[in-house]
């Protein structure tokens, strides 16, 4: 079994995990918490850790364009998220910013790709990578639990799957996106990340009402 | 006593709870309050009021008034008659010295004529200061519930909630507004504060059998049942309205914040007492609350009762007490003329006299002072006076039904009219807000099927299926208005305000003494401010004060209605109390040190390491001057400006400038505000020709990635802003063996002093790590700052550390980095500067281009210079090193007039003398002249000015 | 909580946003006198009327423009800064620029 | 039983001495007009016809006597300031104050409980005795006291190391008081009127009549009136009457929010102040705990309450004292706030002749009410900025010259 210490990339929180029961898989450059020893009911509600997992970001004037250009399709509409066809996430968050997350088992190369290559003047790269922790959160009880920490209706019938919210989630300025598991709300959470440990037990604290626990990748990914 | 069912709606008679009250130990049922349980038990005296001490007991059974008010477990001010009663609940009364039945402050009740209104403005004042001692004695008269400093912190959270249309208020009127919104496809939610829908017709008689009111109950709630997009909140209370319909709503240990597009208020009326003497003594409560407790609790309110009202409903509670077992033993109607109605009738029927016209005199007391014994009443002859021939009656239960204002707070606290209406002889909704409707009782609809009837219409136009409703048309409203309810007694003690103890001759005073409006009456008597903030006193109040001061009554506003509807914890309010952390990515290493943390805005830093303070500085200051140190810097902010027009920019919004720098150089960066105050600094790296990386001071980064954001929002130069201070993880690694650390694990680049030379920038994997490498020091020696991906940053730390092993490399923290950088004579913003602090003061000119027609603060900065410097920041030493040593922020002084201060003091572990910075006039700023620092006791300590920096002045360390 | 409508973000609680001040124009940065700057950098309109403000989405790190009743608190429009500061601004430069390097390397 | 008492007991006849005078009709023409029946407004106006003999003054009113933020603030009263200047305004005031119950023969509840500023920071501690040694120096009673002082001081408070914001120190003013803020303003309104001072309330100013640089007089909504000087004294709306004289005043209005909680048995003695997590509290005799925070987070022109104000502050308040979250909280309300640049007050002359100004007081004009009236009342009766009133005059910041307060910048009140 991965330790989160056999790379040099780590989650901000693999700490936590370890203390919570996790055990992990190398994926990519650093290993995710793949599953619980008393994992949660992923169906129900669960949070999970992709911190680990690939993602990147552009700024610019022109970085929706040059993403394009890599045919990466961002929506036409702000704070909308479009699926690819290699499953990777694009996260339109302004007309010159856009966020890409990997698939959840990694098998789409185009952040490595994106990040390979050098877009010109008006395309920058973030790092989001660094810049963000990834947690979703995802069951049906997702949406009430949300809502105890965040004041943008969230609700499913309100908030179509891959819709963006860029607000603010236990005070702390996050990106919400929903994108459900098969039938299973589940909302990307991103934000600072040196506030991961913070808003992991916020959040954790939110969802000890509806008996929400921490989850693996597996189960996530097992929700389709 | 109890009564059989049907009475007791709420309760279950199946399910006994045991609780305590004063240490006794009672019994009630599932769905008892505090109150209800103890009226079973024939217990009435609940609580002492405010100045007096009086014994007081169950008025509203609703929560709206002071009168019952009690210390449950280590919760102060529970209001008794709405508190549910759960096993082992342990409810004491409050506000007595002794006991509650034998309260030893009832002296003070005596000399009450020696305490008029407003009475401590009077005296307590001569001699000067006295009031000092008498303030204590006050205050321990004074205050209601204890608060228990070992209470712990409970649980309580928050949920937002969003609907289309909020009904507040779950009667007849809310019920039937929710059904009629519902048929629009919106979502709906009532909101109901008692624990079942159908509000008064739960407890008021609206007919002779009594019978039709339930059953209209259980209608709508069948209707209600159906409907599938209504979310129905029970003991749930909407504490307030705030803009845009956001609506605090607390249920259990929970405050529910519901944003509605449209918001229904349909919160009814309350009931109001009438002023006479004596009128707040146990037995004597509202109509509503009489029925509340046959109907409800299935309590029996009194043995023998007298019924004071006007119009219909006073009779429907008659008929209810008969029902209930009471002898009822005369009505006092106060209506001059008897009114057309089936349940007067009813009574009289049923054998009860009735005595018309006829007002309320006085209550007299049982013996023992703690319960009504009896009322006399006498004929009205005009507006609150009385015939001198009277009836006097006994009885133990007064019911008093003459008078209702509607609960309209929520349509207040949005700003809409509320005034008082001759027509109803009381306080009237006249307008709301936008997205607000009224419904029922709380407009002044008092008719039942009219009140579902404008419910419905308020739900059509809620929903948008009736853009703008027509009026409901009323039934001519051929009620009498609301009787004056008020008889003033030569003897006094007619409450006109029961939390406050304020009688008629209170409020005539306070006119009297000048204070004509109702707001300056409520700031001088207190009249309306205790804690049940006027619910059944304001509308007595303002007939009182309108009377007195010659002033009309009609369109007359009450005081200003506040937030919040009724009292809310701060625990609510509080919530879980969020408050962001952040962390660095080598945080747990630090720990794992035996890390002092300190605290730096949203930061948790290592101060030192170790347990003995002074050894740590001491060691770390050593290492780093003879050795190598490392220090976490993550929390220093990195903004990446991109783009064409990136040394513009910087140009701009820096003070020095950057179009002609190299790339793979830093330049400091000092920025200023538009004052010419300096706020923040740090480096400008250039990485390439359109690429700096820019560094700020920890916690200065999101206001300076704001403000670049809104100037480039103005100039829109061809650059792009991103904060990457999360993102990077930051180290400086200082001291002679810095190099040879650095060379062991990183190979990229050739880290000579030659070919990477000082404040030289370079790209290059550190331990194989993608990283910025940036050979810049604030603490003077040979060093470089590593920022690289946050999430790698404690493998990067670890890797510095296996690497200075050999070394013995140590790790340092902020308390030993700021004596290595005072050494060296560099400034902390914040701490060497102040809040008006200009780049001249602080001997920084040579950061001020000259050349560029812009920066923040360029023209303040001039402008005050032609002023001349009124203080230069200077270093300094002390003449006698080994004297006592000034702290920071001790004065410089100059013939009694501080000149400066001292911002930066430390004793030097590595010069072994004290150093400093310190503001002095311009006049003693020159190397070597003396002044004078007002230290400990005001001991004067002789400085002298001293060149910085004070450790290695030719910079050979930390370009080496 | 006042609902602001963003442009970017749609309405969102006012506690999302911060607020920069009113949109005020600056004066010749190199000819204008001092007193005019001084009154550029302290004084306030503090109109009790319809103001133009500066605010700041602060999660997505973005700045607009909202018209807003500073008595009423009513907000009658927001739009993009585009709108109000549609090309690049450039200061007319110093006419004898001193040869200073302003600070060294 | 205190012999003031005894009269009310023996005496049939209420009240002795009305505290408010019956209103009279608005003259066309007084000497002085004073805009703003409020605390300083009927200050000024008392000194003025005490100190000076001007008495032919109407002070004019929009609403009810001494109904905006006299009404509205958070009663406290201290000198612990941080600049000279700072102090020895607020030193004078604090002198006034002591005498004032005897002066008006009304017990303005004057109580000295002593005021702790809480440091939570070794920046803010370093704040703290920077204002300390200021204080000490100027003759003012402050003192730095450490945690452990500052637990015997007030051993209520939350003094966890593990608190979110540990609190290190604060600044200690002994004679930091608390007062009745409404019957400041009756006894300056008894006391004016007394000496011939006219009082009119619901008279809004409409207008300013000026000629050639010069006031001559003002537009009511009960008509004209001319006059040889006026004063506006008028916080929250101080913009908008210098306006009116084409005054530009570096001020943003912003509303200061506050609240009480229901009556409780006393367990705080001293008034408590955080910066950093910005609350006040103290208990009233009432046994009300009053509390607010800082200002609103953008300007308006309202007293609107907010949800939001009420949840930050319970939630800090949680944190300096944990034991409160059951107490409940019984009503909160709203004042309006002049804040200016430098944290420090706008009063004395200005570009108009005769016509002058008393505003800019941001969170902290209550406690300074007393030499705010007796300083403008020299100002105005001499025509000439008085010396302590020098460093506040409306013209430094022509010059960038701010007054340094800003260096303590943290909520005030």
């Amino acid at each position: 079994m991965a330790q989160p210490t056999d790379h040099k990339r780590r989650s901000f929180i693999y700490r936590q995990l370890v203390s919570a029961g996790a055990e992990f898989t190398s994926l990519a450059d650093a290993a995710v918490a793949s599953r619980y020893r008393n994992e949660g009911d992923a169906r129900k509600l669960g949070i999970a850790d992709l911190s680990p997992l690939p993602r990147t970001g552009f700024k610019g004037r022109q970085a929706l364009d040059w993403m394009a250009e890599q045919d990466v399709a961002a929506s036409p509409h702000n704070n909308l998220a479009n699926l690819q066809p290699d499953g990777c996430l694009v996260a339109r968050l302004a007309d010159t910013e856009a966020l890409v997350l990997s698939d959840l088992e990694a098998k789409s190369t185009t952040v490595e790709k994106l990040n390979a290559l050098e877009p010109g003047v008006g395309c920058y790269p973030v790092p989001r990578g660094d810049t963000y922790f990834w947690f979703v959160l995802a069951g049906i009880h997702a949406p009430d639990c949300l809502l105890k920490i965040c004041g943008v209706d969230i609700r499913p019938h309100k908030f179509p799957n891959h819709s963006i919210a860029q607000t603010s989630i236990a005070r702390l300025s996050t990106i919400a996106i929903r994108d459900d598991r098969g039938s299973t709300p589940a909302y990307h959470l991103l934000a600072d990340g040196t506030s991961a440990a913070y808003f992991w037990s916020a959040v954790l604290d939110a969802m000890a009402e509806f008996d929400g626990r921490p989850i693996g990748l597996e189960s996530l990914i097992a929700l389709n | 006593m109890r009564l059989a069912a049907p009475f007791g709606s709420l309760i279950d008679r199946d399910a006994p709870v045991t609780f305590t009250f004063e240490g006794r130990t009672y019994q009630g049922f599932a769905g008892d309050t505090v109150a209800s349980a103890l009226a079973a038990n024939d217990v009435w005296l609940i609580s002492r009021s405010f100045k007096y001490h009086r014994p007081r007991g169950v008025l509203t059974m609703s929560g709206d008034d002071g009168n019952t008010m009690v210390q449950v477990g280590q919760e102060p001010n529970g209001l008794a008659d709405i508190l549910p009663i759960h096993d082992g609940l342990a409810v004491m009364g409050q506000h007595y010295s002794g006991s509650l039945v034998a309260d030893r402050d009832r002296w003070i009740e005596k000399f009450s004529s020696f305490l008029p209104v407003g009475f401590y403005y009077r005296a307590f004042f001569k001699p000067k200061g006295i009031w000092n001692f008498w303030e204590k004695l006050v205050r321990a008269k004074a205050g209601l519930g204890r608060v228990d400093t070992s209470t712990p912190h409970g649980y309580y959270d928050k949920a937002y909630a969003f609907a289309d249309v909020a009904v507040i208020g779950g009667g007849v009127a809310g019920m039937a507004a929710a059904l009629e919104a519902a048929k629009a496809d919106v979502e709906v939610v009532l909101v109901e504060r008692q624990p079942m829908l159908g509000g008064s017709l739960n407890y008021t008689r609206i007919d002779v059998e009594g019978t039709s009111g339930p059953a209209l109950v259980q209608e709508l709630l069948g209707q209600l049942r159906a409907a599938k997009n209504i979310t129905v909140m029970t003991e749930a209370t909407c504490t307030g309205w705030f803009t845009d319909n956001f609506l605090p709503i607390v249920v259990a240990n929970r405050m529910v914040k519901l944003r509605a597009g449209q918001v229904i208020v349909a919160t009814g009326a309350v009931e109001q007492p009438a002023v006479f003497r004596n009128n707040d003594l146990p037995g004597i409560m509202l109509g509503s609350a009489a029925q509340r407790l046959i109907r409800i609790y299935g309590v029996k309110p009194g043995q023998r009762a007298v019924v004071a009202c006007y119009g219909g409903t006073g009779y429907g509670v008659a008929l209810d007490l008969l029902d209930a077992g009471v002898e009822v033993a005369a009505i006092v109607d106060l209506s001059a003329t008897p009114t057309d109605n089936p349940r007067r009738q009813a009574a009289v029927d049923r054998g009860i006299e009735v005595l018309q016209g006829y007002g309320l005199r006085e209550a007299n007391a049982r013996r023992d002072g703690a319960h009504l014994a009896g009322v006399v009443a006498a004929p009205i002859t005009g507006n609150g006076e009385l015939a001198d021939e009277q009836r006097a009656i006994e009885c133990d239960l007064l019911c008093m039904s003459t008078g209702w204002t509607p609960a309209a707070s929520l349509v207040a606290h949005a700003a809409g009219e509320v005034s008082y209406a001759e027509r109803s002889g009381s306080f009237m909704v006249r307008a709301v807000a936008k997205n607000m409707q009224v419904a029922g009782a709380v407009s002044g609809e008092w008719v039942v099927d009219a009140a579902i009837e404008e419910g419905r219409q308020a739900g059509a136009a809620a929903s948008g299926q009736d853009a703008n409703p027509v009026p409901v048309p009323r039934a001519p409203d051929d009620r009498p208005p609301q009787p004056w309810a008020i008889f003033p007694h030569e003897k006094g003690k007619e409450f006109v305000d029961f939390d406050e103890d304020l009688t008629v001759a209170d409020i005539r005073n306070s006119v009297a003494e000048g204070f004509g409006d109702i707001e300056l009456v409520k700031r001088f008597s207190t009249v309306v401010m205790g804690p049940s903030q006027g619910r059944v006193s304001a509308l007595n109040a303002l007939r009182l004060v309108q009377s007195h001061a010659g002033r009309p009554l009609e369109g007359a506003r009450g005081t200003t209605n506040r937030p919040p509807v009724t009292p809310e914890k701060f625990g609510h309010l509080s919530g879980r109390g969020f408050e962001p952390v952040r962390l660095t990515a080598m945080h747990d290493r630090h720990v794992e040190a035996d890390a002092e943390m300190t605290v730096a805005g949203a930061w948790i830093r290592p101060a030192y390491y170790g347990a003995d303070r002074e050894q740590a500085l001491q060691d770390e200051v050593m290492c780093v001057r003879n050795n190598v140190g490392l220090i976490d810097v993550s929390t220093l902010g990195g903004l990446d400006v991109r783009g064409p027009d990136a040394a513009e920019f910087l140009d701009r919004v820096y003070t020095l400038s950057y179009a002609r720098q190299q790339v793979g150089r830093a330049r400091y960066v000092l920025m200023c505000d538009q004052s010419g105050t300096i706020t923040d600094d740090g480096v400008a790296c250039r990485f390439s020709d359109d690429n700096f990386y820019v560094t700020t001071t920890t916690g200065g980064s999101d206001a300076v990635y704001r403000t670049m954001l809104l100037w480039n929002a103005q100039w829109r130069l061809d650059v792009d802003i991103t904060n990457l201070t999360g993102g990077l993880a930051a180290v400086n690694i200082a001291g002679p063996n810095a190099r040879a650390v650095m060379e062991k694990i990183c190979s990229e680049v050739d880290l000579s002093a030659e070919a990477f030379p000082y404040m030289g920038v370079r790209l290059a994997r550190v331990a194989d790590i993608a990283a910025r490498l940036l050979r810049v020091g604030f603490v003077g020696e040979l060093g470089y700052e590593i920022h690289a991906p946050a999430g790698m940053g404690e493998a990067l730390w670890d890797a510095l550390m296996d690497a200075g092993a050999e070394f013995g490399i140590k790790p340092f923290g902020v308390e030993a980095q700021r004596i290595l950088r005072l050494e060296k004579g560099h400034i902390i913003i914040t701490q060497d500067t102040d809040g008006l602090t200009h780049p001249h003061e602080a001997n920084m000119a040579w950061a001020l281009s000259r050349r560029k027609p812009f920066y923040f603060g360029r023209r303040a900065i001039a402008a005050q210079m032609k002023r001349g410097l009124t203080r230069k920041l200077v270093g300094f030493t002390l003449a006698e090193p080994d004297g006592p040593l000034p702290e920071e922020s001790h004065l410089v002084v100059r013939d009694g007039e501080i000149t400066g201060r001292v911002t930066s003091i430390v004793r030097s572990p590595t010069l072994n003398r004290p150093i400093g910075l310190a503001f002095v006039a311009p006049d003693q700023s020159e190397t070597g002249q003396s002044f004078s620092i007002k230290g400990h006791g005001g001991r004067m300590i002789e400085a002298l000015v001293a060149p910085v920096p004070f450790y290695d002045p030719e910079n050979s360390r930390q370009e080496m | 909580m006042k609902l602001m409508p963003c442009p970017l973000n749609g309405l969102r609680n006012i506690s999302e946003f911060v607020c920069g001040g009113e949109v005020t124009e600056m004066p010749p940065a190199v000819t204008a006198s001092d007193s005019d700057w001084a009154a550029y950098v302290f004084m306030e309109n503090n109109a009790a009327d319809v103001v133009r403000e500066w605010w700041l989405h602060v999660t997505s790190g973005y700045w607009f423009i909202a018209e807003r009743h500073t008595a009423s608190d009513e907000i009658l429009r927001t739009y993009p800064a585009s709108e109000l500061f549609p090309k690049r601004f450039d200061f007319e430069p110093l006419d004898d620029p001193t040869e200073d390097q302003g600070g060294s390397d | 039983m205190p012999f003031g008492l005894l009269k009310y007991g023996l005496s049939k006849s209420y009240p002795a001495d009305p505290l408010i005078p019956p209103e009279t009709e608005l003259k066309s023409t007084y000497d002085l007009v004073i805009i703003g029946a409020g605390g300083h407004g009927l200050a000024a106006a008392y000194y003025l016809s005490r100190q000076h003999g001007i008495n032919n003054i109407a002070v004019l009113d929009k609403g009810y006597l001494a109904g905006g933020n006299t009404a509205r603030n958070t009663a406290i009263i201290r000198a612990n300031y941080l600049t000279p200047e700072g102090v020895d305004f607020y030193k004078e005031s604090m002198a006034l104050w002591e005498g004032l119950s005897g002066e008006f023969n009304l017990n303005l509840l004057y109580s000295q409980r002593g005021h702790l500023t809480l440091a939570h920071t070794d920046g803010a501690l370093r704040t703290m005795r920077w204002r300390a040694e200021v204080n000490k120096h100027m003759g003012v009673d402050s003192e730095l006291a450490y945690a452990d002082e500052v637990a015997q001081l007030c051993p209520q408070l939350n003094m966890s190391r593990e608190a979110r914001f540990p609190i290190l120190g604060a600044l200690y003013h002994p004679p930091g008081a608390t007062a009745r803020h409404d019957a400041l303003a009756w006894g300056f309104a008894r006391g004016a009127s007394d000496r011939g001072v006219e009082i009119h309330q619901n008279t809004e100013v409409t207008g300013l009549k000026i000629d050639a640089g010069r006031i001559t007089g003002v537009e009511t909504t009960h008509g004209d009136i001319s006059c040889g000087k006026v004063l506006q004294a008028v916080a929250g709306s101080s913009s908008l009457v210098a306006a009116m004289a084409g005054i530009k005043l570096p001020i943003r209005t912003i509303p200061l929010q506050a609240c009480v909680s229901v009556p409780l048995k006393p367990f705080l003695d001293p008034i408590i102040v955080s910066g950093s997590l910005h609350v006040y509290i103290w208990q009233t005799a009432r046994g009300e705990i009053v509390m607010g925070g800082s200002t609103d987070p953008y300007s308006l022109y309202s007293t609107r309450s907010s949800l939001e104000f009420k949840e930050g502050l319970m939630m800090h308040v949680l944190e300096l004292f944990p034991f409160l979250g059951e107490v409940k909280l019984l009503r909160q309300w709203a004042g309006m706030a002049d804040m200016t640049p430098d944290f420090s007050p706008i009063m004395g002359l200005t570009p108009i002749e005769n016509y002058y100004i008393d505003s800019g007081w941001g969170t902290w004009g209550f406690k300074a009410t007393p030499v705010a009236g007796f300083r403008m009342a020299e100002c105005i009766a001499t025509n000439r900025q008085p010396s302590l009133l020098e460093p506040f005059a409306l013209d430094r910041f022509d010059t960038f010259l701010q007054v340094g307060e800003r260096g303590a910048a943290s909520v005030g009140h």
